[in-house]
């Protein structure tokens, strides 16, 4: 980044008042820094200007350097695509303007429907704060408005209202300058003008949700949401995402306790301002009929509703001794992990605490060099064995942007093309299994030759791939093949094993790990070598396992303490299940991929008697061994040297 | 309107076509073609236009989804692209199969005052269709134009790559029983012409008439 | 004389008002056999109107919920299918509920409302012995169909 | 004063639509004298000229070749506006059927000077004619070392492409014009102040000088007799010089292309064209259909030049000048305007997406015999909102012709929102409304 000292400014003047602002700024951004506010449709901050909607128009002129005077332009101009020059003059609110500003406004609205009661966007909409504020109180238009098609399915998520649209192309800019699977396009020309997918297929980017929270009217809206809320009905909390490692910030908008919406919360260092639709629409858990509420005892053949008390005796029963062992999910607070490792470790006596279901998941090749903001700075990346917007999705973004307009030369290696290959320089896809041989390839390690012919690529490809790759910053996630990993992390460039787990990084952080592995520890109990086993927020049957393993392991085992947030599958196999908290019930900590930690506070009330899972682990703790206990989060975070 | 989508269809879309299952149908002449004009721009994204006539002769004169799909696969693009760029033009038919021949009558400005109405009512009572539609038998098309620049001639009727102006009532008689005996689409052969036009002596396959 | 004035005369008087009287009207309506009738714009209990063809007037767009200053008003809206249609357009109320302890009958739902569903009407007697019976449903607040009425 | 046929001289002769036949004419004498000029000295002559731009802004074409970077770090375009679609202008399909080597020598010379190394003329599709004539003489061209590699022995090289556009009025327009060009929607671009001038930053974010068909042709005359010869032509006019095609058309006995020194009267043209046919004159749209219609009145004192017009306020615009007869119903004419550039919006912008359909619909309700009272001020209204407000000039071009017929002729627009038909009764005008 250029130092501050090196941003060039020229003096322009708004509304009389003169200011020095960064040269190249646009009129639309250099006016906030006076605090004025230009009403906008089509411009966003994160895509390229247009000029489209003519909303923005201001006042401009020039001062002549030489006697001061100032000559006025007679047309009004742009605001969202003029740049700042020196000497440059604005004025944001004329007489003329409003005229303007109202005539757009009233060329909008003739042919915008009048079903703002009815649309999901009414009360947080720009159409209708910009009317109100600037707009005509009546209609000179009396004939037929434009029909078309309204309440379209695009996808699962996203309904099309066409007569809503104002044809701003903000959702067709994002699906081309961001996302860039560019699947939604204009069509027709002229009042016809409107945005659809190709021969109205469906919508099928993985960042879908972020046009219905760009676009400006309600024309793009939630599937999901339709009619489940107004804007006034909701409330709405900061929380961070917790479905997959990147961490994006985002509004939880939930009504009578319950989540209704997500919405993405903007974080410059993280995912700026979308999410994936992943994060976005995937909030159903929170809501699902399979939600456990009461702890739950075997007694026979049948699980049977019990108290904490009981389940807690039983629980200190079976657990003492390295005999046993705890499994736990990868997206659990670090409050969670911190707590469970001193419980299990410092009071049970047992060193088999782990998360980790693959042997690729080694803890000495997962560094992280670059923070996300940092990947779209790098000059040369190398992406391998991901596929990232699938894995990783906002790192995706951000490696996309970093091509889209730094001009990062991408290489991509992976068993399959997928959407980095749209703009990757090369995309080489090996055999699967080949992962090591490839990577050694890289190194210098094997011959090009050797491997191109192993991993079923050309030659040629192969060489022009490993000399661009020289120095790239390498991509990866921590369950690549770990003896590629190792080569790769020995390479040149910057190495970052992003871990995919949503907390797998606090995890890390916070387990000791040296006892069986998540994996061992299944193996054995299948074996019928464990005495007990405690599973905390994973569904064994989720975990890419093949099933009768895992069956074999749960029956074999003579205790098994589940504790989760609904009745999975594994839950059907327990002595005794304790119910669990979900993220947004609870106070809690994560630290995501790039090893960030944020805070969460509780939103809504916890479902039936669930508590966050180290409270459990504190209550049982002094039934131990009696302490004071940690009542809060924040408290145990601190205790902690791993996350100071 | 014609060219939005129909209302009705409010069920579950259908996923965009994948890459392998496309069914690609242009001939090695016109894979030649796009080659040769491939050389003439710095980048494919330039090739679309070049590339839907190739495709509209292809096609039969008719630039429907398996089309666009096509062109959008061989530049490299994506099919929502093409398919906007596609129905920008009025000269690519993409919402209303043409037919063998496009009877496009210029109403604009002076060959209004010539009488251009006059002519499409006469055009649109002898062939039985309204202004848009193609006849039963796929043989006429019948479509308003804006100003097809022959003003000097007007009123203008345009099929295909030929003009014809001043026209009355019994020269579009003439005009129409020609066309009927002609074995080939004019729709066809405009695209092809303009296909050749952009190609060098060196690259053209085909021939300029 | 003491007596005639203090005694006798008021007596006299009170009788002579009394008997003035005898020819007015009574005011007094013996509810609730009898029941007043009510003015024109007087706000009670709220009414959820139907169009004539029978469909709901309410879209369930919540606005009413919005305007209310007590907070005692409580929309689910769900969306019209072929099969299920409550209204007119694209949205329908699902769940409709007012606390009528919690309202203080200011109309301004009425006055949000962009279809004219709700509306307050003339019925008063909202007493209750139950506090759960306050909570108004939408099947309680929606007026019976045209055809329901003339049976 | 009467035709002078400079860039319509071989118009007459199919012989000179060879190669050998156009240098026996004189032509590709420009070119051989501008390979062994300095390049500034051509633009300088290119300066001397005056010539303007002739697609019909008028703007000082020198600057435009001036402006391309003289240290070339980039590949420099040239491209041609060919896509004429301005109702009532017909010149540039004449000019690339009759004399296309003029065109391309012009764009060679202009290639010569801006150190271009590749040229597009983008034609409009329905010229398929013209595209052809081209063809066949850059062809010919090519294969005489007139274009590709080493032009004429000197070390210049250019490669020049046709390009066919797919039916949109839009594209002539520069910017939509590069927008098409490089496989996009047919839209306008960001300009000047908002984005670098086409001549730094144009056509792939290159250097682009882009002119004329007509402008062009200018080039090999200006160049072999000099710009100085040329500047002498229409000298009489305050600041136009040379001579300017006139598409004439409408009411008129002989419609066709009329070649004109500038300073000729307008009404002089009218006369070259026939006089008016079927009645005495009621109206003139001087410029293409985008320039505001003129009374007789103004017809009679208008002198052609690009300040002269202002005068009568009008503009010389493209070139397409269109003579309309007494039974002419003028309310027809702006209501069939009206729908030409709804048609040919872009849709990009909102004031001219929604104002052109708006103008059309309130349009459409006057002539099905429903105007009210204040249809012709909201008219007025609704096109002054377009007017400036708009990305491109099309706006512009929609209001301008609205307004002016609403100004020159509000009697006709009373009478149909008063009586609901026209206030011709002509059988041909009656005929006109479908």
């Amino acid at each position: 980044m250029a130092a501050a000292t090196d941003i060039q400014t020229v003096n322009i003047i708004v509304n009389g008042i003169e200011l020095a602002v960064p040269k190249g700024e646009l009129v639309v951004e250099a006016v906030k820094r006076l605090g004025l506010e230009i009403p906008i449709f089509c411009y966003h901050p994160r895509l390229k200007p247009v000029g489209m909607c003519r909303m923005c128009l201001v006042e401009t002129g020039m001062k002549n350097p030489q006697d001061g005077t100032i000559r006025m332009m007679p047309k009004p101009a742009a605001a969202c695509t003029l740049p700042v020059s020196e000497g440059l003059v604005i004025n944001t609110e004329s007489d003329a303007l409003k005229k303007d500003r109202k005539g757009v406004l009233e060329f909008l609205l003739i042919n915008h429907p009048l079903d703002c009661p009815i649309c999901d966007r009414g009360g947080e909409c720009p159409l209708q704060n910009n009317t109100l504020f600037y707009g005509p109180a009546t209609s000179r238009f009396i004939e037929q408005k434009r029909h078309n098609v309204k309440a379209y399915p695009l996808s699962d998520y996203v309904t099309l209202d066409l007569e809503r649209c104002i044809q701003c192309a903000r959702c067709i800019r994002f699906t081309e300058e961001i996302s860039g699977d560019s699947q939604l396009a204009f069509r027709f020309r002229g009042n016809k003008t409107h945005p659809i997918t190709f021969n109205e297929t469906k919508f099928t980017s993985k960042f879908s949700g972020n046009v219905i929270e760009i676009c400006p009217v309600g024309a793009l809206t939630n599937r999901k949401y339709r009619f489940r809320a107004r804007p006034w009905d909701l409330q709405t909390s900061e929380a961070v995402c917790l479905n997959c490692s990147n961490g994006c910030n985002i509004w939880f908008d939930h009504r009578a306790g319950k989540v209704v919406r997500i919405n993405a919360r903007t974080n410059e260092a993280i995912n700026e301002e979308w999410t994936c639709d992943k994060g976005k629409f995937g909030h159903d858990y929170y809501n699902d009929e399979k939600r456990l509420e009461t702890p739950f005892a075997r007694t026979g053949d049948e699980l049977q509703k019990a108290d904490y008390a009981t389940v807690y005796a039983k629980l200190l029963e079976a657990f003492h001794g390295d005999n046993t062992g705890m499994i736990l999910g990868d997206s659990l607070s670090n409050e969670t992990y911190i707590t469970a490792q001193n419980f299990f470790t410092g009071q049970l006596g047992s060193h088999n605490i782990d998360y980790r279901f693959s042997a690729n998941q080694a803890k000495g090749a997962s560094t992280v060099d670059n923070s996300i903001a940092s990947l779209e700075l790098a000059k040369t990346t190398l992406v391998f064995g991901t596929h990232l917007a699938d894995d990783l999705p906002i790192v995706f973004l951000r490696v996309r942007k970093g091509w889209f307009n730094q001009g990062t030369q991408v290489i991509l290696a992976t068993d399959r093309s997928d959407e980095v290959s749209e703009f990757a320089a090369h995309t080489l896809v090996y055999k699967p299994g080949t992962e090591a041989t490839i990577a050694k390839a890289f190194a210098g390690q094997v011959s090009v030759a050797d491997a191109a012919a192993k991993c079923g690529i050309s030659e040629p490809e192969l060489q022009a791939a490993i000399t661009a790759a020289a120095g790239a910053t390498v991509i990866t996630t921590t369950s690549l093949n770990h003896e590629a990993a190792e080569v790769l992390k020995a390479l040149d460039g910057n190495f970052n094993a992003y871990p995919t787990g949503a907390n797998e990084r606090g995890a890390q952080l916070a387990l000791a790990c040296d006892g069986l592995s998540a994996l061992e520890q299944l193996k054995k109990a299948a074996n019928g070598e464990l005495s007990a086993l405690w599973v905390v927020g994973v569904d064994l049957f989720s975990v890419g396992l093949p099933r009768e393993e895992v069956i074999r392991a749960l029956e074999n085992v003579d205790f098994l303490a589940v504790q989760d947030s609904r009745r999975t599958e594994t839950f059907y196999y327990a002595s005794v299940a304790l119910p669990m908290t979900l993220p947004a019930e609870q106070d809690g900590s994560y630290t995501n991929c790039e090893g960030t930690t944020q805070q969460m506070k509780a939103i809504i009330p916890p479902v039936g008697q669930a508590k966050p899972a180290w409270r459990v682990f504190e209550e049982l703790s002094i039934r131990v061994n009696p302490r004071m206990p940690f009542s809060q989060a924040s408290e145990i975070l601190a205790s902690a040297p791993a996350f100071a | 309107m014609s060219e939005l989508i129909q209302l009705g269809s409010h069920n579950e879309r259908p996923m965009p076509p994948k890459a392998d299952e496309l069914n690609l149908r242009f001939s090695e002449q016109a894979i030649k073609e796009l080659e040769g004009l491939k050389t003439h721009y710095p980048n494919l994204k330039a090739c679309i236009l070049p590339g839907l006539w190739i495709a509209q002769r292809e096609y039969g004169g008719f630039l429907d989804g398996d089309a666009i799909a096509e062109v959008a696969h061989r530049l490299s693009r994506s099919y929502a692209e093409v398919q906007g760029v596609a129905t920008f033009y009025s000269m690519y038919n993409t919402v209303h199969n043409p037919g063998k021949h496009k009877i496009e009558v210029c109403t604009c400005l002076s060959c209004h005052f010539n009488s251009a109405y006059r002519i499409r009512d006469y055009v649109s009572k002898k062939l039985g269709i309204k202004n848009g539609e193609t006849t039963a038998d796929g043989m006429f098309m019948l479509e308003e134009v804006e100003c097809l620049n022959a003003c000097d001639r007007a009123p203008v009727v345009q099929v295909g790559d030929r003009y014809f102006g001043p026209v009355d009532e019994k020269s579009i008689d003439a005009l129409l029983e020609e066309l009927r005996a002609s074995e080939e689409s004019t729709v066809v052969k405009m695209a092809d012409q303009i296909v050749q036009v952009q190609l060098k002596a060196e690259e053209r396959v085909g021939t300029i008439r | 004389m003491a007596i005639l004035d203090k005694i006798v005369k008021p007596m006299i008087a009170g009788l002579g008002i009394t008997s003035k009287r005898l020819g007015h009207s009574r005011p007094t309506v013996m509810y609730p056999e009898d029941k007043r009738e009510q003015f024109p714009r007087t706000r009670w209990r709220h009414v959820l109107t139907r169009h004539d063809d029978g469909l709901e007037k309410c879209i369930g767009c919540s606005l009413c919920a919005g305007a209310c200053p007590a907070r005692c008003i409580y929309v689910d809206a769900g969306e019209n299918t072929e099969e299920n249609r409550l209204s007119p357009g694209e949205r329908h109320a699902v769940r409709y509920e007012i606390n009528m302890l919690r309202c203080i009958f200011c109309g301004y739902c009425q006055d949000a409302c962009p279809t004219g569903a709700i509306v307050l009407r003339k019925d008063f007697e909202l007493a209750n012995y139950d506090r759960e019976e306050f909570i108004f449903t939408k099947e309680m607040l929606l007026e019976p169909a045209l055809s329901e009425r003339s049976k | 004063m009467a035709e002078y046929k400079l860039l319509l001289k071989h118009s007459d002769d199919p012989a000179t639509q060879t190669l050998a036949g156009y240098k026996k004419a004189g032509g590709y004498s420009g070119l051989a004298k501008a390979l062994k000029m300095e390049r500034q000295a051509v633009i300088d002559e290119v300066k001397t000229s005056g010539l303007r731009g002739r697609g019909g802004a008028g703007f000082p074409s020198w600057i435009k070749w001036n402006g391309l970077p003289k240290e070339k770090v980039k590949p420099h375009y040239v491209l041609c506006n060919a896509d004429e679609g301005e109702p009532g202008t017909f010149k540039d399909k004449m000019l690339m059927e009759t004399a296309p080597f003029q065109l391309i020598e012009g764009m060679t010379i202009a290639g010569f000077a801006v150190q271009g190394d590749v040229g597009y003329i983008y034609i409009r599709g329905e010229f398929i004619d013209a595209a052809k004539a081209l063809r066949k003489a850059i062809d010919e061209a090519y294969a005489n070392n007139l274009l590709g590699k080493n032009i004429l022995g000197t070390d210049f090289s250019y490669d020049l492409h046709i390009h066919l556009g797919a039916g949109s009025y839009e594209c002539g327009e520069e910017s939509a014009l590069m927008s098409s060009l490089m496989g996009e929607r047919g839209m306008p671009r960001l300009k000047f102040p908002h984005a670098p001038l086409p001549t730094v930053s144009g056509v792939w974010e290159r250097p682009t000088l882009i002119n004329n068909v007509e402008s062009y042709s200018c080039v090999p005359h200006i160049i072999d007799k000099g710009g100085e010869w040329y500047a002498t032509l229409g000298a009489s006019t305050k600041n136009s010089r040379g001579t300017k095609i006139f598409s004439v058309s409408g009411h008129v006995n002989k419609p066709g292309n009329y070649e004109i020194e500038f300073g000729t009267p307008l009404k002089e043209l009218l006369e070259m064209a026939g006089g008016v046919k079927g009645g005495k004159l009621k109206a003139c749209i001087p410029g293409g259909s985008s320039m505001p219609v003129i009374k007789p009145d103004a017809v009679d004192v208008a002198i052609i030049g690009y300040e002269e017009m202002g005068e009568v306020k009008s503009m010389v615009g493209s070139g397409g000048c269109m003579f309309f007869n007494e039974h002419t119903d003028i309310v027809m004419l702006a209501w069939r305007t009206a729908h030409f550039y709804a048609n040919e919006s872009c849709g990009k912008c909102t004031p001219c997406r929604e104002g052109t359909r708006w103008m059309v619909q309130i349009m459409d309700r006057i002539v099905a015999g429903n105007g009210q009272k204040g249809d012709m001020e909201l008219l007025t209204e609704v096109a002054n909102n377009v007017e400036g407000r708009s990305f491109c000039a099309l706006g512009d071009a929609a209001a301008w012709p609205i307004k002016a017929f609403i100004r020159q002729f509000p009697e006709e627009f009373e009478y149909w929102i008063e009586h609901g038909k026209s206030p011709v009764t002509s059988k041909e005008a009656l005929a006109l409304v479908p």
